[in-house]
C-alpha cells in the first residue's frame, strides 16, 4: 500500500508543514531531522520544518500563534492550555511511557517516594516537566509540595546533587544516562511511570488546523510512524546521521544509547497492538485529574473532546 | 510645546494600548493577551497580597546588585582610568564577565553563593557593573589639559585629582552609565531568579511561563518596567540636583 | 645664589622643532622680572619649564639651589587662560589651592574674600564661572594664585583681558603685595609699558632665546607719575625696537 | 613599566589558569571542568568543523544585531538629545524595553520575526542599543556654549551643529556606549539563541547543558568572551584612528 | 537709515540685574566703531545682542532696516576666547564657515592660505589648536572670521592675547580689509589707544550703559605716524578720564 500511496502525493504539490518542537534539534528526534537524508516526509509530498523552542509551553504558543500547525509538546503544556480554554487536539503519543525519574544518591536512602519527605529536591526549571512529574509523583505517594523544598537547578541538574546541595533531583532517563557516564556514582532511581504512566510527548494541534488539515495531517503521522520505525530498526544508523543533524550529536555511542532509551519510550502494550502513536485515553484523563488536583489547572478536563486516534495509520 | 509633551505622551500611549487590546482580540490569549486582561491580572495580584514578597524581593536584590555592581563599577573603573597598567591587565577578564550570558553559569553561581538571595545580587551586580565602568574610564580620561596643569601646579595628588577634577567633571558621563546600569540591573534580578529563584519576579515569569499563565507574566513584566522606570528618574532627579552647577551657562 | 636660575635650557614638542632654545636666567629672590616676545615665541613654554610643568629636554631649573623636576608647593601660576572649574562657585574655585593642602579655616575664607574684593568681584562670590565675563574670569583666576601666598609666582599674562583702568589698579595691587610678602615674580606680558612699569628687569624672547635683558631703573615703589618719566618711554622705545617694531 | 604589563599579564593569567585547573581537580566536570579539557574540547571542536556553523551563524547574528542596535541606538540617541519633546515622549517605550528580560517573550519575537536568524538579530539589536542611546544623548547634551554661539553664528542647520560639532565633540562618550554595545551584543545574540535557535553558539550551549557536557559549554563560553574581545578591540582601535586629534595635548 | 541700529535695547541674565540698560547705538555703513569699557560693565553682552546671538529684553536692533531676531548670513564674529574646534586643523577651523554653506573649492583653501598667512600662521596649517600658543589661537579665529567676507563684523577683543607689534600689524590689515570691503564693524577692546587708532567713532560703556559716545577726527588711511599726533593723544585722555582713569 505505501509504494501505491507514494505515487499518488508525488505528483502533488509540495505541502508544506511546521513542527514546533519543545527543544532545539536535539538525538533523540533525529528520525525527524533527517529528511534531507531519509526522506520519509518528502516522499509523501511534505515539506517538513522544525521549529526549536525552548519547552513545551513555547510549541503550544507557537501553533496557537499560527507559527507551526504541529506542535510537539508534553502533556503538562497540554493540560494548562486546555484549562485556559484553547481548543486543542491530540493527534499522537509520540512516547507513550513517561520517562522521567527521581534520582538520589545511595547513601541518601531514598527507595520509594514517600522517602522524599522533607528533602531538597532539585528540577531543571519549574517550566519544565521534571516540576510537574515530580508532582505527580509525590501525589501519587500522597505528599505534596509543601512536604518537600523544590528548588530550580539549571539543566546540569546533576551538578549539585553530586556536591550535595539537593538530596534527590528530578530528570529524564536521557539526563539520568548522560549523568551515568559523566561520574554519577551509585544511585536510586524512582521511576515516574512505575506510578503514573503519563505520555511524556504527544503532538498536539488546533482544533481549526485539524479540522482544515486532516489529510495533510494523516500523511504526516504515517511519515513519521514511517520514521520511528525506522529509528527502532536501525538505530546505528540513526546514531550516525544524528551526529550531522542534531546540535547534541558529537558522540556516536551516546547518540545510540540515547536513541536506544527514545525507542523504547515509543512502544507500549497499546502500540504494540494499535500501532506507533496509538493514544491511551485513560491515562491522559488520570493525569489531567491529577494535575487538576494538585492544583496545577483550575477546570476539570473532559480528555475525549481533546484526543482523537482517527489521523493514526493503525496496525 | 513642552505643556503638550504630557498631552501627546498619553495620546501616544492610549494609541499604543488600543492597537494592543485590538490585536490581542485576534489571538490567543497563551500568545498576546489584551492590557484590560493584564490590567486585571496586576490589579487582583496586587491586592490579594500575591505581588508583593515577589515585588519585594526583586525590589530588594535590585537594590543591593545596583549598589554593588555600580560601587564596584565606579571603582574599578576609577582605577582602570587612572592605571594603564590594570586597565591593560584587568580588561579581558572583564569583558570575559560580561560577554558570558550569566544564564549558562547558573550552576556554578549556585554552587558558589547557594540557592539563596546571595547568587541573586551577585548576578545583578556583575550585570550592571559594566557599563558604570566603561562610562567612568572613558570620563576621567578625557580631561581638559590646562586643568591638570593647574592641579599639577597646585601639587594636588592623585586622590585630589581624581576628586576634585575628574569625577566632577566626568559625571556626566559617569551618570549615563548608572542609568544604563539601573535599568540592567532590572534585568539581571530576573535572570538571576530565572536560575532557581522560588521568589521574586523573575521566579514568577518562569512559573507562569510553565503554567502557561500568559496574563500573570505581563502583569509580572509591567511591574519590572515601572521598577526600571522609577530607578531611571531617580538617576535623573540625582542629575539634577547635581549638575546643576554644569547646566548653568552650559546649555540654553 | 639666585633664587631661580634657568640653566640652558633647550625645550621641544614631540617631533617639532626647538621652541626653546638655550635660555639662561637668573631670578634673585624678591625680584620681579617681565618676558615679552611675540606670539608664539616660547613665552608660555618657557614659564612652564620655570615652574617645573614641563620638563626641559636639555639644561636645568634651579629653585632655591635645588633642582626642579616637579612644581613646588612654593610656587603659584596663573595661566593665560583662566581655568575655572565650571562646577564651583567663585569663592570655591579660589579656596581650591587650600582645599587641596587642608581644611578650610574660616580666615581662608575671610583671606578669600578680601582678595576677591581686591579684584572688585565681592559681588559675585556664588556665582559660577559661566555666568562671568572674561575679564571676570582671569581675576578669578588671580585671587586664586595669590591666596597661597606663593614664594615664587609665575604670572602668564594675567591682566590681558583686562580694560586699561581696571589693569592698572590691579598693577598697582600686585606690586604691593608682592612687596609686601617679599615675593619673587616671572610675568609675561605683550603690554610693553606694563612690563616696564611692574619689573625689575625686563626680557625680550625671540623665538625661543632671549635676544635683550635689561635692568629696569626707576624708584621703588612705582607712581603713576613715572609712566610720563623720558627714562620709562626711553626703555620702552627700547624694548619696541628690539621687539622689531619701528618707531 | 608598560613593556611589562604584557609580562605580568601572562602571568596573572597562568595564575589563574592553574589554580582554576586545580580547583577543577576536585570537583566533578559536571560543575567545574578543567582548563585543559576545556582548551582540548575547543580544539577537537574546531578540528572536527562541529563550531563552524555555530560560530558562523553566532558572528553573522552578533555582527547585523550589533550594526542595526548601534545604528538605530545612535540615531535615536540623536533624535530623543535634540528634540526634548520625543525625549519625554520615547523615554518610557525605551525603558520597557530594556527593563523586560528579552527571554520571557520569546513566543512575541518568533511570532513577529519569524524562527529564524531575524528574531535573533532584533534580540541582539534590542539589548545593545541601549547604552549607545543612553551615552549619545548624554554626550551630544553637554556642549561648550562658546561653540554652540559660533555655530549659530555661522547660521548651521541643526543638522550642521550635530555633524560638525556635537557628533565630534560627544564622540567619547558614544563610543564608551559603543564598547558596552559590542560586548552585550555577545549576549543578546547567545539570548536570542536561547529561544529555540536550532544554531548558534547559544543553542549549542543548551544543547550542552541538556547532554551535561560542561566542558563543550566552556568552550562555547570561551569562544564568546573571545568574539566579544575581539569586537571591544575593534572599537578600541577605531577610537585610536578616529579620537586622535582629541588626544593631541588633551592628554599626556 | 543705519546699517545696524540699536534702539533703546535692555538686558538681564536670568534673575539678575540689568547688564544692559536702554542702549542706543548706529552704526553707518562701513563705519568702524569701537566699544570701550571696564571688565564686567557689558560690553559682550551688547556685542551679542547686535549680533541676534542673544534676544534683548527690551528694546529692538535693526541690520539694514530689517529687525534682526537671529543671527545674520552677513555677519562675521570673533569671540572673546578664540573657540576653536579641538579636532579639526588649523585649516580646516578656518574653513568651517565655507564648509557649512558649500562645498570647498581649491580658490577657498588658497584664501584660507592667503588670510593665515596674512596673520602670520601660514606654518601651521595642519596644527591642532592645542598644539598652538594663546595669540596662536586667536589668530586663527579671526581668520575664520575673515573668509566669509561678512558685510558687518563683530569683534570682541580679538588681540587681546597678542603682542603689541603683531597687534599693530594685524591692525592695519584689519583696517585695509575692512577698507578694501567697506565692511561695517563693532570693535570691543580694552586698549584705549587701540580705539581711538581703529575707529571711525568710539563709545564707554558703564554698568550697560553708554556713557561718551564721540567721533574720532583723524585722517584715513591712518598711519603709525598719528600714534604720536596730539590730537589723537588728546581723545585718548578724554576716554580714559570717562572711564574713570586719573591722569
Ligand atoms: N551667563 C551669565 N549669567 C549671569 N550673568 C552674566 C552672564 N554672563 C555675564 N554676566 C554678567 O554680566 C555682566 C556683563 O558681562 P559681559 O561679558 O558683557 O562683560 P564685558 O564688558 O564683556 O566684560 P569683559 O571686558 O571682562 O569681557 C558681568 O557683570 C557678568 O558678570
Ligand atoms: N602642545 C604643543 N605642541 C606643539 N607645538 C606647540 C605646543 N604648544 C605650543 N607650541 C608651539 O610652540 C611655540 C611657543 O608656544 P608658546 O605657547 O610658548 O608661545 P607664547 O610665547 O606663549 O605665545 P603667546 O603670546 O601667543 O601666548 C608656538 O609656535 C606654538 O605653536
Ligand atoms: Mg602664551
Ligand atoms: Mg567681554
Amino acid at each position: 500500500g505505501t509504494q501505491q500511496q507514494k505515487d499518488e502525493t508525488s505528483d502533488r504539490k509540495e505541502e508544506s508543514l511546521r513542527v514546533a518542537s519543545w527543544s532545539q534539534p536535539i538525538t533523540e528526534q533525529t528520525n525527524l531531522l533527517v529528511d534531507e537524508e531519509k526522506g520519509f516526509f518528502k516522499e509523501r509530498g511534505l515539506d517538513v520544518t522544525v521549529i526549536p523552542g525552548a519547552g513545551g509551553g513555547d510549541a503550544v504558543k507557537n501553533i496557537l500563534s499560527g507559527q507551526a500547525d504541529i506542535a510537539f509538546t508534553d502533556p503538562g503544556s497540554l493540560f494548562f492550555a486546555l484549562d485556559k480554554g484553547e481548543k486543542l487536539k491530540v493527534i499522537y503519543n509520540v512516547y507513550p511511557q513517561n520517562v522521567f525519574n527521581i534520582v538520589s544518591l545511595k547513601e541518601k536512602n531514598i527507595t520509594k517516594p514517600e522517602d522524599l519527605k522533607g528533602k531538597t529536591i532539585g528540577v531543571y526549571s519549574l517550566t519544565s516537566g521534571t516540576r510537574q512529574n515530580l508532582l505527580v509523583m509525590l501525589n501519587q505517594a500522597g505528599l505534596s509540595e509543601k512536604d518537600v523544598k523544590i528548588v530550580e537547578t539549571g539543566i546540569s541538574n546533576f551538578a549539585p546533587l553530586m556536591q550535595g546541595q539537593v538530596d534527590a533531583t528530578a530528570a529524564t532517563d536521557t539526563g539520568l544516562l548522560v549523568g551515568k557516564q559523566k561520574g554519577l556514582g551509585e544511585v536510586n532511581v524512582l521511576e515516574v511511570k512505575d506510578y503514573l504512566n503519563i505520555p511524556s510527548d504527544v503532538f498536539v494541534v488546533t482544533e481549526k488546523t485539524f479540522t482544515e488539515k486532516k489529510e495533510v495531517l494523516k500523511t504526516f503521522l504515517q511519515a513519521y510512524q514511517n520514521s520511528a520505525n525506522w529509528m527502532i530498526e536501525h538505530p546505528e544508523e540513526a546514531a550516525s546521521l544524528a551526529k550531522e543533524y542534531a546540535i547534541d550529536g558529537k558522540d556516536e555511542k551516546q547518540n545510540l544509547e540515547i536513541i536506544t532509551l527514545r525507542n523504547a519510550a515509543s512502544v507500549s502494550s497499546l502500540t504494540e497492538e494499535q500501532g506507533l502513536g496509538a493514544i491511551d485515553l485513560d491515562i491522559l484523563q488520570q493525569g489531567a485529574d491529577t494535575y487538576e488536583k494538585l492544583g496545577l489547572i483550575k477546570t476539570r478536563l473532559n480528555m475525549e473532546e481533546a484526543i482523537t486516534g482517527e489521523l493514526i495509520h493503525k496496525k | 510645546m513642552m505643556k503638550n509633551v504630557q498631552l501627546y505622551s498619553f495620546l501616544l500611549f492610549i494609541v499604543l494600548i488600543v492597537s494592543w487590546e485590538i490585536t490581542a482580540g485576534n489571538m490567543s490569549e497563551l500568545v498576546l493577551p489584551a492590557p484590560s486582561v493584564i490590567f486585571f491580572t496586576l490589579i487582583d495580584g496586587i491586592k490579594s497580597g500575591y505581588f508583593l514578597p515577589h515585588i519585594t524581593r526583586t525590589a530588594a536584590e535590585i537594590v543591593l546588585g545596583l549598589f554593588l555592581g555600580s560601587l564596584f563599577g565606579f571603582v574599578i573603573g576609577l582605577l582602570m582610568g587612572e592605571i594603564e597598567f590594570l586597565r591593560k591587565l584587568l580588561f579581558p577578564y572583564v569583558i570575559a564577565s560580561q560577554a558570558v550570558p550569566k544564564l549558562a553559569l547558573a550552576p556554578l553561581f549556585i554552587l558558589w553563593f547557594g540557592f539563596g538571595m546571595t547568587s541573586k545580587v551577585v548576578i545583578t551586580a556583575l550585570i550592571c557593573f559594566f557599563p558604570l565602568l566603561e562610562n567612568t574610564v572613558t570620563s576621567i580620561q578625557y580631561m581638559d589639559k590646562q586643568k591638570i596643569e593647574l592641579f599639577r601646579m597646585l601639587k594636588a595628588s592623585r586622590w585630589q585629582t581624581l576628586i576634585h577634577l575628574k569625577i566632577p567633571a566626568g559625571m556626566p558621563g559617569i551618570l549615563a552609565g548608572l542609568r544604563v546600569a539601573v535599568v540592567l540591573a532590572v534585568v539581571g534580578a530576573v535572570v538571576g531568579e530565572f536560575i532557581g529563584g522560588s521568589e521574586g519576579l523573575g521566579a514568577v515569569i518562569i512559573a507562569s511561563q510553565a503554567m502557561m499563565d500568559t496574563p500573570l507574566m505581563f502583569a509580572s513584566l509591567l511591574l519590572l518596567t515601572i521598577m526600571g522606570m522609577g530607578l531611571y528618574q531617580l538617576v535623573n532627579i540625582i542629575e539634577k540636583i547635581w549638575l546643576k552647577p554644569y547646566k548653568k551657562g552650559s546649555k540654553k | 645664589m639666585s633664587f631661580l636660575s634657568i640653566e640652558d635650557v633647550s625645550f621641544r614638542y614631540q617631533g617639532k622643532n626647538a621652541v626653546i632654545n638655550q635660555a639662561n636666567w637668573e631670578i634673585e629672590k624678591g625680584e620681579f622680572h617681565c618676558l615679552l616676545g611675540k606670539s608664539g615665541c616660547g613665552k608660555t613654554t618657557l614659564l612652564k619649564i620655570a615652574s617645573g610643568l614641563l620638563p626641559p629636554n636639555e639644561g636645568r631649573v634651579y629653585l632655591q639651589g635645588k633642582e626642579l623636576t616637579e612644581p613646588s608647593h612654593e610656587c603659584g601660576f596663573v595661566f593665560q587662560s583662566p581655568a575655572l572649574l565650571e562646577w564651583k562657585t567663585v569663592m570655591d574655585n579660589v579656596l581650591l589651592p587650600v582645599v587641596l593642602r587642608r581644611k578650610t579655616t574660616p580666615e581662608d575664607r575671610e583671606k578669600a574674600v578680601a582678595l576677591l574684593e581686591l579684584v572688585g568681584l565681592c559681588d559675585y562670590l556664588n556665582r559660577h564661572p559661566a555666568q562671568l565675563s572674561g575679564g571676570q574670569q582671569s581675576r578669578v583666576a588671580l585671587a586664586r594664585a595669590l591666596i597661597q601666598k606663593p614664594s615664587m609666582m609665575f604670572l602668564d599674562e594675567p591682566f590681558a583681558s583686562l580694560d586699561a583702568i581696571t589693569r592698572e589698579e590691579l598693577q598697582e595691587d600686585l606690586l604691593k603685595i608682592c612687596q609686601l610678602e617679599g615675593t619673587t615674580v616671572l610675568f609675561i606680558t605683550h603690554d610693553i609699558s606694563e612690563a616696564v612699569y611692574l619689573a625689575d628687569r625686563v626680557a625680550v624672547m625671540e623665538q625661543g632665546e632671549i635676544i635683550y635683558e635689561a635692568d629696569v631703573n626707576l624708584l621703588k615703589p612705582r607712581t603713576v607719575e613715572m609712566r610720563y618719566d623720558p627714562n620709562f618711554n626711553e626703555l620702552c622705545l627700547k624694548v619696541r625696537q628690539v621687539m622689531g617694531g619701528g618707531v
